[in-house]
């Protein structure tokens, strides 16, 4: 159930490094939110660009939703203006979200840039807590590490410049880590990050036979599955298909996904 | 005061002249928890081809200055994957339903009526001979009155439901193909698909769509869309769906006295899906407020 | 590092690829106070006809998303009064000048050139023939090939200096206007001129324009325009010049990738004079970063 | 000469009634006003929209200019978010404004709306000071009255409704007195405002051959002459030709112009 609904925004901060916070009144679309969802937002004054601008939920319940964003282009740059007591429109919550955790499964989060936030929800409802793996350029880029240890998390950072946790890349820690794992096929992985990371991660369950759920980012321009915009290649028994990920995603497992450039 | 909104196109009776365009609200579900169905004037699906198709590769889609443009390329389901997965939804709905029907080659748009015509859900058919994004047929047949004809007389021959040519923007003298619809046959016609158009990313050197070329639609396009239903509707009698940017009431009732019978929402679904409701909302306003008793009456009214 | 960007067409040189859209910086002395006229690369000056033009009625622009309507109309002092009025000032200047010309019958376009082609400070001629703005002539020539390739055959008999036909955009297939303008002996050509568009103010019901329709320009065609000149790339090895909603260098650059040899600044003077300005020192600016020694390296790059 | 300018916002407040105030630090801009000038003013985050607004120069001095303005469309109504320190594009001063007082004139000021604001400049430089009709719907729409008056000119308000001097039309005060005018041809007239206004005025110079000086007021894209919108017919030896109201204009003497619908 998507809803479409005018939110009176109830703050907008800065959160930290380049992301800021966006905490809007928004009891409809709130109240609906499963972990692993997004919503499309109306950039106010954005006059000549005309689509919505997909976000994953960060925080939600009755009241309202929250995201992290950051500026990469002129939607998100305009954004930088919304200012508490505004209205912005917004349409979710959309997508399938992450699935529950399979039974006897061990949970294992790994995220980048925005993941993390899309990711909160999961950790949050996750039955079991378990290791989660964060990746950034630097320390400012490792968001939410103490809600997430608050949850009961063991965070796992890495930075591409060794300013928190271990350097190099996310799979740099989770690596050896999941070497010395008993029952690696007992693993179920939450993903969401830039593409190299859910390609990475993606590649490891099938090698190692564990599962991974991954959700895949790609510019969507209605959101609600109607547009075929925001298409990737599905397996079938047969080949393949174009699944669209804003309505049959933006979560795939790794063994559906049959990757592109 | 109570205003007459509703409108005929052919044997199809609209209960208010707002549809949506085509590949802009799927086959129907995807806007249903959303928008009221019901409230529609019809329902357009996106283009329906003979069999199963693919489309094109991604990205498919790229925003610009008051626009988008799109090379989605026509993927769905084909004709017996639409009437399995769709009609059964469809059916529920108190609304017209009209099919966009495309080909690769001409016999194919035959096909697929022969294919869809024994269902009653089915209302009308909506010919595209004018997309920018297939290279066989689409544009082809749309830029050129021999074949254009060819296909709506084709067409004519296979149904006794309206049928409505989609008229191709890039062509000098749009009033020809209106002329050649009327007759061939057709019920109405549908102005304007998207235009021929590009964007490069002049970082990676490479074109914005995977297709290289798509098509612009949205607000960017409405002006050059008012003036060739304008053309239209001095050559042709047939009645008009006009569409291209339309994203308040005020657009619509604009195509409306450009001479048009009927309007479509397009790209505004996904910036706002609530347009349609509110256009329709807004041309019962307007009536109302001009002291019209009919949206018939507004058509065609600009003084030029 | 220096780069080169020089470009040439026929016997012009200019000094870097950036003119000015006709009719949207005047004959010269409008903008000379904003805009050091020396730094462009050539002025282009607004239509000339063979005699003194009124034009249209007003109102004669109206503002729409992302674009605007004209219907200007093609008003003038005519070639004679071009000589008197504005020779002695663009003399002074070190930057060629290229003069857009237009007719009502064909014979016009012959006329102004035998009128103008004693001044040394005419440097090329742009042929206007896709002016959506005037009944006669205008856009009828640019429509037809035909009489598209008479137009040029006859200016090209009259005259040793580079002609640059501008192409009409409302055709389904450009290339073949671009192909016709490279047989009949022109030096490069000029892509695009505004789109044949209209707007209605629905409460008065009058068309915005005291012409009814008008053409459109601005950001909103600048994708049209980018696929008419990457199609006319392809069909021909003239030159280029691209126009159409250039605001922003990376506009003019996206011209280049696609095919255009040289850029036109239209629209864009209105709403910012240091426009022109910004755009050659972004073009500059580009070259060095991508490590390019010419601007000449960059026409038609599009890895497409 | 004209300037293109970068000017940062001094000031910007509720004026009087539905104008506001808009103060810009503009010394480029500001050092060259004439009475009568105007500027093109590039309306901030109008994405959609790409043209320039043109507003009359109310006060100007070395420091800057400042506009008054009322919101009539999209334009005027983005404005209404311009903040202080903010960067605002200005081009200006355009168009030729009014000529000195003619040796041995009376100068009389007749103005509506923001005529007002147009005609302070003038009044403050005009050497002899003298009467000045007002016309407006309401009180509220009559601005800068005590302006005036302490630039020494005597103000005579006409409103629609009767709320501030006499009732109706701004002729309704001018007629009376000028039937009492000994010397009518000696009358200079300064007019700005709305079309009927501008046509009334022009024709009772005509009519009793005095000069008027006529503000134009016609819809501009470039403001410097150089598309061609701006146009009104100009008489001429033999019949008329068209003249810019953004760059011969916008004053014109009514003898000059050739009205249309
Ligand atoms: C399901 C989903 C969830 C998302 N969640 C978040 C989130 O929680 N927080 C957040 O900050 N961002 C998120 N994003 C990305 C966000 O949507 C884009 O950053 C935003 O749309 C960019 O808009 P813009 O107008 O600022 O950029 P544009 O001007 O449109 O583009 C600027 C640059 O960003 C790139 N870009 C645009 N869209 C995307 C995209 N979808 N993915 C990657 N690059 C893109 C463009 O290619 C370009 O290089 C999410 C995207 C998706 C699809
Ligand atoms: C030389 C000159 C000086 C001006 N000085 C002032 C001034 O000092 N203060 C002030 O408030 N306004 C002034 N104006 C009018 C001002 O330019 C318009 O109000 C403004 O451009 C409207 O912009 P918008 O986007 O808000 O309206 P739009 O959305 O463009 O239009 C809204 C409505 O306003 C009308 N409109 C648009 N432009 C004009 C115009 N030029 N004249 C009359 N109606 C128009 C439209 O027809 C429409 O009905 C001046 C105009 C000119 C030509
Ligand atoms: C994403 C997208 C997909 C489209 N798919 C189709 C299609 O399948 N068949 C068709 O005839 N037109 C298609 N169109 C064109 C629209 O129906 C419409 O003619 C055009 O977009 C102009 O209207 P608009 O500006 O309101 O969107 C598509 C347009 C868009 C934006
Ligand atoms: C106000 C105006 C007047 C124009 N006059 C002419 C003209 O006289 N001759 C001509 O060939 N093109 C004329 N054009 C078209 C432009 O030269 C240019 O082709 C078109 O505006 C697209 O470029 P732009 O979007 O950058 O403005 C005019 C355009 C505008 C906006
Ligand atoms: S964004 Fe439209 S189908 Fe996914
Ligand atoms: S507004 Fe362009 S000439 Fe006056």
């Amino acid at each position: 159930m998507m809803k479409q609904e005018k939110a009176t925004v109830a703050g907008h901060d800065n959160f930290q490094g380049e992301y800021r916070i966006l905490r809007l009144a928004a009891p409809a679309v709130g109240s609906l939110v499963r972990p692993g969802q997004f919503l499309e937002l109306m950039v106010p004054r954005l006059g000549e660009r005309i689509l919505r601008r997909p976000f994953s939920i960060y925080k939600a319940d009755a009241q309202g939703v929250s995201i992290l964003y950051k500026t990469v282009g002129r939607g998100t740059d305009a954004m930088r203006a919304i200012k508490p007591g505004d209205k912005v429109d917004i349409v979710g919550p959309l997508g399938n979200g992450f699935p529950t955790l399979g039974s006897g499964k061990v949970p294992v989060l790994v995220a980048g840039g925005y993941g993390n936030a899309a990711l909160y929800l999961k950790a949050k409802e996750s039955p079991a807590k378990g290791i989660a793996f964060f990746g950034g350029r630097t320390a400012q880029d490792i968001l939410c590490v103490e809600e997430f240890e608050a949850l009961g998390w063991d965070v796992r950072p890495t930075t591409d410049d060794g300013s928190l946790g271990t350097k190099g890349l996310v799979t740099a820690a989770f690596d050896p880590w999941m070497a010395e794992q008993e029952n690696i096929q007992a693993l179920e992985l939450f993903v969401c990050g830039p593409n190299p990371m859910l390609k990475a991660m993606g590649d490891r369950a099938i090698e190692h036979g564990f599962t991974a759920w991954l959700s895949m980012d790609k510019n969507m321009a209605c959101g609600v599955g109607a547009c075929l915009t925001c298409v990737i290649k599905r397996r079938t028994e047969t080949g393949w298909e174009w699944a669209r990920c804003c309505k049959d995603g933006p979560v795939f497992e790794s063994r559906e996904i049959i990757w592109e450039r | 005061m109570d205003v007459d909104l509703k409108i005929r196109i052919g044997s199809m009776e609209m209960k208010n002249p707002v549809t949506v365009a085509s590949g802009t609200f799927g086959y129907g579900p995807e806007y249903a928890e959303l928008v009221d169905l019901n409230r529609l004037g019809a329902i357009t699906v996106k283009g329906i081809g003979p069999m199963e198709t693919l489309g094109n590769p991604t990205p498919r889609t790229f925003e610009t200055r008051g626009g988008m443009l799109n090379a989605i390329g026509l993927p769905g389901p084909g004709a017996e994957g639409f009437i399995k997965k769709y009609i059964p939804f469809l059916k529920q709905y108190d609304v017209p339903v009209i099919v966009n029907i495309w080909g690769k080659a001409m016999e194919d748009y035959g096909t697929v009526v022969e294919m869809l015509d024994g269902e009653d859900t089915v209302s009308a058919y909506e010919i595209n001979l004018s997309c920018p994004n297939v290279k066989e047929g689409g544009s082809a047949f749309g830029t050129d009155t021999d074949s254009f004809s060819r296909v709506v007389e084709l067409v004519r021959g296979k149904t006794q439901k309206p049928i409505i040519p989609k008229l191709a923007p890039n062509v000098p003298d749009l009033g020809k193909f209106a002329k050649a619809a009327e007759d061939c046959g057709a019920d109405a016609i549908s102005i304007m698909n998207t235009m021929p158009a590009m964007a490069i990313d002049i970082e990676t050197l490479e074109p914005e769509l995977a297709n290289r070329t798509g098509g612009l639609s949205g607000p960017a396009i409405k002006p050059i869309a008012i003036k060739l239903v304008w053309d239209a509707a001095k050559a042709t009698n047939l009645p008009i769906i006009g569409m291209g940017g339309i994203f308040e009431p005020e657009d619509a009732i604009e195509f409306m006295l450009a001479g048009a019978s009927a309007v479509a929402v397009g790209t505004a679904n996904f910036s706002d899906p609530s347009t349609i409701v509110r256009v329709i909302d807004g041309i019962e306003g307007y009536l109302i407020k001009k002291g019209h008793g009919s949206a018939a009456d507004i058509v065609g009214m600009v003084k030029a």
